[in-house]
């Protein structure tokens, strides 16, 4: 299911505007996403400093951590189109609620294996009981419950209500994870904004620091182009049904 | 409101009673978890006490899923729940009314296979046993609160039975590792009494938004 | 009573009704005609609360259909294709049941005098899965009219029926009639419609296509407007 | 064709059918009335194989109920209340299916052509599950023809059908009955009796109280022969 | 009558195969069930170690259940059993139908969840891996094929409902234990091979037994 999501977006990237024309706005989008990622990967590889005792692994924390953070964009995004969609009943919130699930998926396993590579060197294990590995593990299998629910048979609008439900539901866990490190005084993960109990880990320096405040950006750009991609692509399979269906009922007259 | 919930768990116990199915089903296959384990540690073995709270609480998810799968698919035949979506009872009494009849069937299976267990395998526990039984309320409150909604929600699937635990795991996990790890102190270690405190609000916490989430969220779940 | 506004259903891409209008006046008699698939059914699960319309406007008796689901539920009988009965149970505990539910008072002797009426006293006390298709007809009836409603929605009641049945199922419309109930009855047995309707309403393809009052009871009438509006439809 | 002797049927202590004497030759076409509950549908369930008799002997065309099922269950089609149709598979493959069963040959042209021939061509690949119950009942007497059996057992086959449907279904059943077909069809609509069969067996309390030939497809005679077995019964 | 099964096991599939999502549910239940035994279980704690024998075996069962169940009440629905016994097929295929398709469900699940539990609980076992799998198949064999009978037994008698749970743990016990058992000794205690050797002998020899004794049966409770 990962990786299909993980195609699907690699098919975004490449198939281009073939389809899509209209405004301007996605193409901007798209500029500005090129233009940050390029800044972002300059900024963690040349302009910040190598971390002192893990060394150059250490610049998995840039990936990591923005796409942790545009992980929880995506979840929230889905909460809020969620309830939007049980206030009214509009199908684009829906699709929103979708896509962006979908993506949040994607970047949690980002997240989930550019955690455990980063762990073999620094920790010297793959994976640890810990409470926020395992509240991350949990939210992915959350939104992949979510994305079955999606594929359940049925017409839409059930489909539609039933992951809207779940989707606020579901939503609950994003700051179980946050601050899973915060309530539990975790002995691993390391906590780097706010003051948690044990302030230690991190060393975050100002080039790091900024190196990292870019690649959220960047990822944050790339996830709204996603966004905006996959909702184009959604409402087209939409319109092509409904296409299909009109054909099919004149031919029945 | 209250009023129709209690008449729908009647109901539901009342057929339980008459074929006995479900609870069969759920107390048994605790046994059986309860067998299997027997095997696999011995029960004069000391060591071997750290698994019972994961043995406990395997049961009460596992025996638990059986039952919630049940308590919507029933209502499937002859479309019954149509029957009580006419009816001028809120979706919110039919959830509580799906819940009282599934709390209570999880409290009889716990009721009747934990004494058993504790037997089996020589535990004294009564010192403790209000702040077990309280670990035991809550936990199985709010895994069957949450199950009663996502089983009617997984209803409307073909393959309910499968999206169930699809569902239910991820969503309760903070419960059931809460639970887990409140009864492991509280059989095990009790000088951290205040430790369990700790994850017995959390539970309490988690059981209370959720409860108030579900009561909210129903009515969209059950539109036909 | 019932006023409807432009009522569409939509199941993905397929529309199953496409903008209906009806007013339909507290006491009156209704049958809905129309081959099958048309969509009579969902008109009546629209009206029975039971499927969200996708646009439109219903008022029953006053009340709006979406916001004021409570009342409407609670002055509604409503008679599906299936039974809505709980197979495990005794006529009797499934009419206790909903009378209960519908917090009607006296339910036990009520349950039992309807048992009575639709003539299947000596199986009270056995549970309904074991029973005939015409008695679980019976039972649904009389668990549709246990809390006697003011709007009746009777989809084929007379399924399954034997001729003694029949008569007591038009007696009861009759009788409900005279009590000022409304009636809705989708039927496909025009000589039932004719005998306990005075109006017909022809549904095609999700449209009303014809809708006439029936002042004299002529079966000819009936089956003359619907061979020219369904003709050559299956 | 069937030949059933001294037939009872017993369900704990309830006795269904009390002694069932009925033979029918090959190519006839019988309609099988009775009240609600008189055992019309256990009886066909017997000659279905799906109960045993309590006691009694039925053979049909020459084989033993009891010995060779395998022969009666291949010549015989079988349509029921229930559609006996799986919800999520579409008709054609709800067809295909029972059709490889069955063991026919062709089984994929031949369920086209099945379910253009109860008009449904349009709903070839829709799941069953969101048709209407007249277009079930058509895909389920589809289904039940579809080995073009030498003997029909049909329980109250109009159910839910409109107008053209019932024609259709009429007209299958007069052109099998041309290629020699047995026909059973319980039913209450006593119209469709008189239409499509020569013969009458009128069913009350598990026995057989009337049987008699309808030479001239006369209405009246049948009700007034219903009437008079029946009466005050329900 | 091989066909009739053939084509029935393959109706129940494609059924299932039909939305494409089957794999996809089953490898995230298993991954949701081994999480809850993590949960449950600390997976690091050397002691815990042993419940693996007894986890496989309550997966199996747990899933299996829920298949058996759903194998025959699918059928309920519409009646379509009634069109199966109508059919000219012998009981016996609807039985093996049943069965070949309630066994490839549980070696799906077997397949996909316990590499996943053995990669969780850092488990190696490639030496005795065919012996291990020769329990697992023989294993899920006796229990699947009794269940399935059984299962059809309790979805089809109306007046019996409470026999599936009732009837399914005694009867399938002894291959539970063995199985157990088995496992451990191949999985920790691999020296007491023959005595594993001995449990796999019982199991098959109880199998064939029962599987004979199902086929022959099946005909009486497939009648209605
Ligand atoms: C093994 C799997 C891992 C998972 C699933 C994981 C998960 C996460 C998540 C979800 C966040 C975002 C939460 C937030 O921004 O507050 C995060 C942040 C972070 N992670 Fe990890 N992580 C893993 C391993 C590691 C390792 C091995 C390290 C370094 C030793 C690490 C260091 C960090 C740091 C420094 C942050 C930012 C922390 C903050 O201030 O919140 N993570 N991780
Ligand atoms: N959930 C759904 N998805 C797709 N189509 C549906 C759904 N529900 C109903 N339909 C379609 O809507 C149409 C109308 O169905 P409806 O049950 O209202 O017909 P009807 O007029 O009651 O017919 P009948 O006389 O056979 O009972 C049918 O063609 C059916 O296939
Ligand atoms: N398993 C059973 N246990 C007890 N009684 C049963 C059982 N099956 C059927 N009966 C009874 O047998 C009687 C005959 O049922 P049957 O379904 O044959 O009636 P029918 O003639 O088809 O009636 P209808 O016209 O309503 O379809 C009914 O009174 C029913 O209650
Ligand atoms: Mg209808
Ligand atoms: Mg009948």
């Amino acid at each position: 299911m990962n990786t299909n999501t993980a195609r699907k977006q690699a098919s975004l990237l490449k198939t281009e505007p073939v389809a899509e024309k209209g405004t301007l706005f996605p193409k901007i989008l798209l500029g500005a996403t090129a233009v940050t990622v390029l800044a972002s990967i300059y900024m963690i590889f040349i302009f910040s400093e190598v971390e002192k005792t893990m060394g150059v692994v250490q610049k998995i924390f840039y990936f990591h951590v923005s796409s942790a953070w545009c992980a929880f964009l995506a979840f929230f995004v889905t909460f809020v189109c969620s309830i939007l969609y049980l206030a009214k009943r509009k199908r684009i919130f829906d699709t929103y609620a979708y896509v962006s699930a979908e993506i949040g998926v994607v970047f949690t396993s980002i997240v989930l294996t550019t955690g455990p590579i980063w762990a073999k060197s620094s920790w010297n294990t793959w994976w640890a009981w810990e409470p926020r590995l395992t509240t991350t593990l949990i939210l992915w299998f959350i939104y992949m419950a979510y994305i079955m629910i999606r594929q359940m048979d049925g017409v839409w609008d059930k489909k539609a209500r039933l992951a809207a439900v779940f989707g606020i539901l579901g939503f609950i866990d994003v700051p179980i994870v946050f601050f899973a490190i915060r309530w539990w005084q975790s002995k691993f993960h390391p906590i780097v904004f706010g003051n948690g109990p044990s302030q230690k880990g991190g060393g975050i320096t100002h080039t790091m620091l900024l190196a990292l405040l870019v690649s959220i950006a960047a990822l944050t750009l790339l996830y709204s182009y996603l966004l905006q991609k996959g909702v184009n692509l959604e409402n087209m399979r939409i319109k092509v049904s409904q296409y299909k269906e009109k054909l099919r009922e004149d031919m029945e007259k | 409101m209250l009023r129709a919930a209690l008449l729908l768990a009647k109901k539901d116990l009342l057929s339980e009673l008459k074929t006995k199915q479900v609870l069969a089903t759920m107390i048994i296959f605790a046994g059986l978890v309860i067998l299997v384990f027997s095997f696999a540690f011995d029960p004069a073995n000391n060591t071997t006490r750290a698994v019972i709270p994961g043995v406990i609480w395997v049961i009460i998810v596992f025996a638990g899923i059986l039952g919630l799968n049940r308590s919507f698919i029933s209502e499937q035949r002859n479309d019954t729940m149509h029957g009580l979506l006419i009816a001028p009872m809120e979706a919110s009494s039919i959830f509580l009314g799906k819940f009282l009849a599934n709390f209570s069937m999880i409290m009889i299976v716990e009721l009747v296979s934990l004494p058993f267990l504790f037997l089996l395998f020589d535990f004294h526990i009564l010192g403790y046993f209000p702040y077990f039984l309280l670990v035991l309320v809550i936990g199985s409150f709010g895994f069957i609160s949450i199950g009663t909604f996502l089983a009617a929600l997984s209803a409307n699937s073909k393959s309910s039975e499968m999206l169930l635990p699809l569902l239910l795991f991820p969503v309760t996990s903070p419960i059931l590792i809460g639970a887990v790890q409140a009864t492991r102190i509280i059989l095990t270690n009790i000088e951290k009494l205040s430790s369990a405190m700790a994850w017995i609000q959390l539970i309490a916490a988690y059981d209370v938004i959720f409860f108030v989430l579900c009561f909210i969220l129903i009515d969209y779940v059950l539109e036909v | 009573m019932i006023e409807i506004k432009k009522l569409t259903k939509q199941a993905d891409n397929k529309l199953i009704l496409r903008g209906i209008d009806l007013s339909i006046k507290k006491g009156e008699t209704v049958a809905i005609l129309g081959p099958n698939g048309a969509g009579k059914s969902t008109l009546l699960k629209v009206l029975a609360t039971l499927i969200k319309p996708s646009s439109g406007h219903v008022t029953i008796n006053g009340y709006d259909l979406r916001k004021n689901q409570m009342k409407i539920k609670k002055m509604m009988g409503y008679l599906p294709h299936s039974s809505l009965l709980y197979d495990h149970y005794s006529p009797l505990e499934n009419l206790v049941f909903f009378g209960n539910v519908y917090g009607i008072k006296n339910v036990e002797q009520k349950s039992i005098d309807l048992v009575r009426e639709v003539g299947l006293s000596f199986f009270l006390h056995e549970p309904v899965k074991n029973f005939s298709r015409g008695m679980i007809q019976r039972i649904a009836i009389a668990r549709a009219i246990i809390h006697e409603p003011p709007l009746l929605l009777l989809d084929e009641p007379h399924t399954g029926l034997d001729q003694g049945a029949i008569n007591i199922l038009n007696n009861v419309i009759l009788s409900m009639k005279e009590k000022g109930t409304t009636t809705l009855m989708v039927t496909h047995d025009f000589k039932q419609a004719t005998e306990l309707c005075d109006r017909i309403i022809i549904i095609k393809n999700g449209k009303i296509v014809d809708d006439f009052r029936l002042e004299e009871k002529k079966l000819n009438l009936v089956s003359e407007k619907y061979q020219l509006q369904v003709e050559g439809v299956s």
